[in-house]
């Protein structure tokens, strides 16, 4: 692997430790009821979004699922809008009509989440089309989990895809659950990308979550992309460490074993990062980390509930 | 305004799809069967050769996804338009439909997020096409929000509303019934849009309104016509737009003549016919009410069954005669009319 | 027959898919979760360790599919019990409901084809699940012939509804809210099957009739608690079976009272509340309506809209008192009823 | 190859020919308008389900699509109420209320034909889940077309079969077009079976259309899958001869070539099948079909329509 500039690290590292605290505190948060939706947790699992996100440029944008918040702060979504959209406030991103799982920025490129798994996939390549038929030379990349696999949609969207050659990235995090139901025990074997590339795409698989790797990876399969040479499917392993929805741990269920999650954590990308840079550096970031973070919750806080008259806004656009 | 010129139905969708192609580049059309030979019963018919085959083509039987790639086209500054032959098999979409073309404005609080999508779909009766070939399924979507409906009848209507549809920055369904494209009407030549929301009165008359959805407002016509041989003057009223719905023309006719007749394309229970007769209910309208529709069953291909499936002139012309005159013996009119005269033809 | 045993909803439909699949070995249980740590909410919890994972499975992801592999099961002998978490994904399984279990039998003539199936699926608002895990998509399969849809709420109903459904040769929607799952009733230990097609009268009364679906029963019944208040006496439908529906016992209720009130757990346009009103209108029945259900807009998540999208026992009772009184100044009630007290526990 | 005994040739053959005339005879009384549904002709395609079915015992079952009168015929189905339901009588095997493309004998193991492209296919394998249930060894066999690949409930349907290990084959019947659509307008490559494999079962495709191979390549299959070693899947390669639907021939419409159907008209299983009997038991045997089939569209003939009240019959079973 090339070494990266600390420039570059300490970019990474800022991204990583915004998204771990930032759900730190929803979990922290979350009991008092501030908190106006479920929240399903990224922690553990931020590399990917974050690795792909740097990859990525201005006018690229992401598709995401409900386990969106990672994605969103890794593309540079507005955290303010991001808490107070979890508070349900009129200054969130949504108006409080979204939640959680309902994120969007589309300055930043993050085009939306949704709760309906697999939904967001024949949206990406619905854009990229769009962007192609366009003559524009961004690049889409489409998020969903293990689960999206399953859906019908899936196989559908990498068709088409394929087949008109389409501007697009399909990353799988494959976190091995989709809820509390193991990879194996909704498929036969475990060879989503044997799959994936039978639609007529480069297909990888990155298994160890190594950041530098997912970057490098992501970086290259988007500048192959972006001259033209049709989508790529990258599924990178990861790990969910804490419940499928809500701020907990879930090992007391008993469908899966600390130890699975443990060998996760020793490899914590966060801590890797932290370690390359010096002290003083880590603590620069930190700090205004934090204080973003205050002043963002400080924002939801404050900020004012919808009146009841808005229910009636947004159903149309009037022209 | 030429308001002389006749076209038929098809011609008139093919004209507005030509014309809003030709004005506006972000607009495409897609689905099975757009750029073969039959063209959608015609109404693509030249379009690939004329906009070429990035912005007119044919998909892989892939109903659910094909709608998400419409829907993030629309997203990306497009203006889809997605057709399917057969609303049947609009089944597999729902979910796209339902839960993301219909809710994304919304769920995302409005801002710069909204679905520029059209839904072309035909429905229709047609010869033996049977149980999965002739599903009228609007009611199911009249039930959500965040979807704009219309099945216009005529080819005046038809063109106006395709070009309102493509405009309009929501998504529209726009519902076509195959034996509508043998209607003809004045169709002028320049573009004009037709607002959703409106309802067409059709035939003016005093004693009985008939409401026709789609190819049921001909029908009416038809039934108006066999009435004038029992002394009896229907109004005819096409709705149009079904979502969202122009109750007002309809409660004003109603509150004239005090009597009703909606024939749904489609089953009842649940339907357009119910919808309409609540809303005139909820005005306190003081009317005798009847709905027609679909026999609840499914749609059997045989013709000596179909025909008690489906409402048509004769049926809803007896039907106002009893409702008139609820003491007198059955009534069904003697006259077979030729279809040729009884077809509105405008101009609006 | 002990009728004093209290179970609570999510307990009844446990117990009643214990005892079918007890007796009978051809019942089985699938869908996303049915065999995880949260077993469905509890209703199927401890059933994959007594009847083995050959009867209870956990599902991939694939709702069409997993549709069409119930059907085919039922075909093959087996009565297969489909679980979707929540309703709104079962828009994936659209085409497989409508386009063949509704369909097979009719479209294959009868004799011995036939499809036992049932589908359970969970509905309703609950704390923040906004947009897309909200909707109670009923009407939308009200209006499609071939299928029966109950949605009980009470713990008896739901009990003896569900093993009327597993023994029903036909495809069955059964509906539970997620509210009713704080529900307790009288739940007798035998089994016991409750015939479709039948209204629950859950509390009479004189001056308003006041039809609840699902979970909006519950608050139909908290109210008339209301309204005794204002010295009202509501008489309080739950129609149970919505598909067939059961309009004598509601016409009989509303000709009584001469006022009726439609709480639909759902959007209202073609919605069950059209229905039941426009059927009660074809019998001429003399009355007052009005109707209530969601806000037509998609489901917010922020409570303070959420408040504003869905109806319950105050806007109800505030409405009736409208109703009865039009001239006076609006009134809502001032008590805060304590839950427990309000519940109806039967014995029926 | 095996050589093939005389009385097997004489079964494949009569089959072949009842299929292959009994359409014929459909192209040929269309335009009367006796027939009450559009028809959508095997015509070119018999040797598929007939080399198929051969290799099918009692107890076995089969699911197909609209295109269904060869499966159907080849399986075994009734032909005269085949003929009453394309009549639209009361005497069909659908009451009528079918037509052509929803034709059923569950006594011959014929489960339905269904309108809706790619519905049939996880109806076949629940019903395979049933089979496995209730510890039968009998075999599901589920034909559908090529475009029937593209739709989500394939990959579904594929997925959980291959998970159950289900004693289902799954039988694509490529003739490359779905209506005017070929298949690489629809795919970014022709691998169904790389896909199919995908899956984790068994991909066999055969190119050349002959009934032998067909025949003993399902039969082998055919043995795997009643041991219990779960799905197989099975591409053939084939030719529709005429138009998508109707009677005619469609070179006119230009979306293929009259060269591309002649290749296929050359390697006709019929006359091959024909060549390898004497005339003799050629005539015989078509005489036999032949009054075979005059009585049948004579018993279609002379059955009544369906009285108005059918209407309202078969909604639903009562217990
Ligand atoms: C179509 C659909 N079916 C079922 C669900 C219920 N559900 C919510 S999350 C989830 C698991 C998804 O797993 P995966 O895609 O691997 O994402 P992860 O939660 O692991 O990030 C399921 C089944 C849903 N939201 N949508
Ligand atoms: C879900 C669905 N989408 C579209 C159609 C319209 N349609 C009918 S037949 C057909 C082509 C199917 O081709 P294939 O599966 O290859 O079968 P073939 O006609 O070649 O036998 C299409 C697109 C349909 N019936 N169902
Ligand atoms: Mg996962
Ligand atoms: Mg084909």
């Amino acid at each position: 692997m090339k070494t990266f500039d600390t420039a570059f690290i300490e970019r990474l590292y800022r991204s990583m430790y915004l998204i771990r605290r930032v759900e730190e505190e929803i979990a922290r948060i979350y009991p008092t009821d501030k908190i106006k939706s479920p929240v399903h947790l990224s922690i553990g699992q931020e590399a990917v979004s974050v690795g792909i996100c740097e990859a990525l440029r201005d006018g690229d944008v992401v598709f995401g699922t409900y386990r969106g918040h990672a994605m969103y702060l890794a593309k540079g979504g507005d955290l303010k809008k991001m808490i107070a959209e979890l508070y349900g406030k009129i200054t969130g991103c949504a108006r409080g009509k979204g939640g959680s799982m309902h994120l969007i920025d589309t300055e930043k490129g993050v085009m939306g989440t949704s709760a309906i798994v697999g939904t967001t996939i024949p949206i990406s390549v619905g854009y990229a089309y769009g962007l192609k038929y366009n003559g524009s030379d961004s690049v889409v990349v489409s998020f969903f989990g293990d689960g999206a696999i399953d859906e019908g949609a899936f196989h559908e969207s990498l068709n088409f895809a394929a087949l008109k050659k389409l501007p697009v990235l399909f990353v799988c995090e494959n976190n091995f659950y989709a809820i509390h139901s193991h990879h194996l025990s909704r498929h036969h074997s475990d060879n989503i990308c044997e799959r994936a590339a039978s639609y007529g795409m480069p297909a990888e698989k990155i298994e160890d979550g190594d950041i530098f790797r997912i970057y490098e990876s992501a970086g290259k399969h988007i500048e192959a992309i972006r001259q033209g040479k049709g989508p790529v499917f990258l599924e990178c392993i990861t790990c969910r460490w804490k419940e499928h929805v809500g701020p907990n741990d879930d090992f007391h269920l008993g469908y899966r074993s600390e130890k699975e999650v443990a060998c996760w954590k020793e490899k914590d990308q966060l801590t890797r990062l932290r370690n390359l840079l010096s002290s003083n550096n880590v603590s620069v970031i930190e700090n205004e980390v934090e204080q973003e973070i205050k002043d963002a919750f400080e924002f939801a806080e404050k900020s004012p509930f919808p009146e009841g008259v808005v229910l009636y806004e947004d159903v149309f656009k009037e022209s | 305004m030429n308001t002389q010129r006749l076209l038929s139905y098809p011609e008139a969708i093919r004209e507005a799809l030509n014309q809003e192609m030709e004005r506006d580049p972000s607009v495409i059309v897609f689905g099975l069967g757009v750029d073969d030979p039959k063209a959608i019963l015609g109404t693509t018919k030249g379009l690939v050769e004329r906009f070429g085959p990035h912005r007119v083509f044919d998909t892989p039987l892939s109903e659910d996804s094909m709608t998400g790639v419409a829907i993030g086209a629309a997203l990306a500054g497009l203006r889809p338009v997605h057709v399917h032959i057969r609303m049947d098999f609009m089944l597999l979409a729902m979910n796209q439909i339902i839960n993301m073309a219909a809710k994304m404005r919304y769920m995302f609080g409005g801002g710069d997020i909204y679905v520029p999508l059209v839904i072309r779909t035909l429905i229709g009766k047609s010869w033996g096409q049977g149980p999965q070939h002739s599903q009228s399924l609007y009611p199911l979507l009249m039930n959500i929000p965040g979807l704009k409906i219309v099945a216009p009848s005529t080819p005046y209507d038809a063109k106006g509303c395709m070009i309102q549809s493509i405009r309009d920055d929501n998504p529209v369904v726009f519902i076509e019934h195959r034996l509508l494209y043998y209607q003809k009407g004045h169709v002028p030549e320049e573009t004009y849009t037709r607002a959703f929301g409106k309802a067409r009165l059709l035939a003016e008359g005093s004693d009985i309104t008939l409401v026709g959805i789609s190819q049921m407002a001909v029908e009416c016509l038809r039934a108006k016509r066999y009435l004038e041989e029992a002394g009896i003057s229907a109004e005819v009223i096409d709705p149009v737009s079904l979502s969202p719905l122009d109750i007002d023309t309809i409660a004003s006719s109603v509150s004239k003549t005090g009597r009703l007749i909606v024939v749904d394309n489609a089953w009842m229970v649940c339907g357009a016919g119910a919808e309409i007769i609540t809303q005139l209910i909820e005005r306190n309208i003081n009317m005798q009410v009847h709905r027609m529709g679909f026999a609840f069953v499914t749609c059997p291909t045989t013709p000596t069954l179909e025909e008690h499936f489906y409402p048509n002139a004769k049926k809803i012309a007896s039907r106002a005669y009893e409702m008139l005159y609820p003491d007198r013996k059955p009534w069904t009119p003697k006259t077979e009319l030729q279809l040729e005269e009884i077809e509105f033809k405008g101009p609006f």
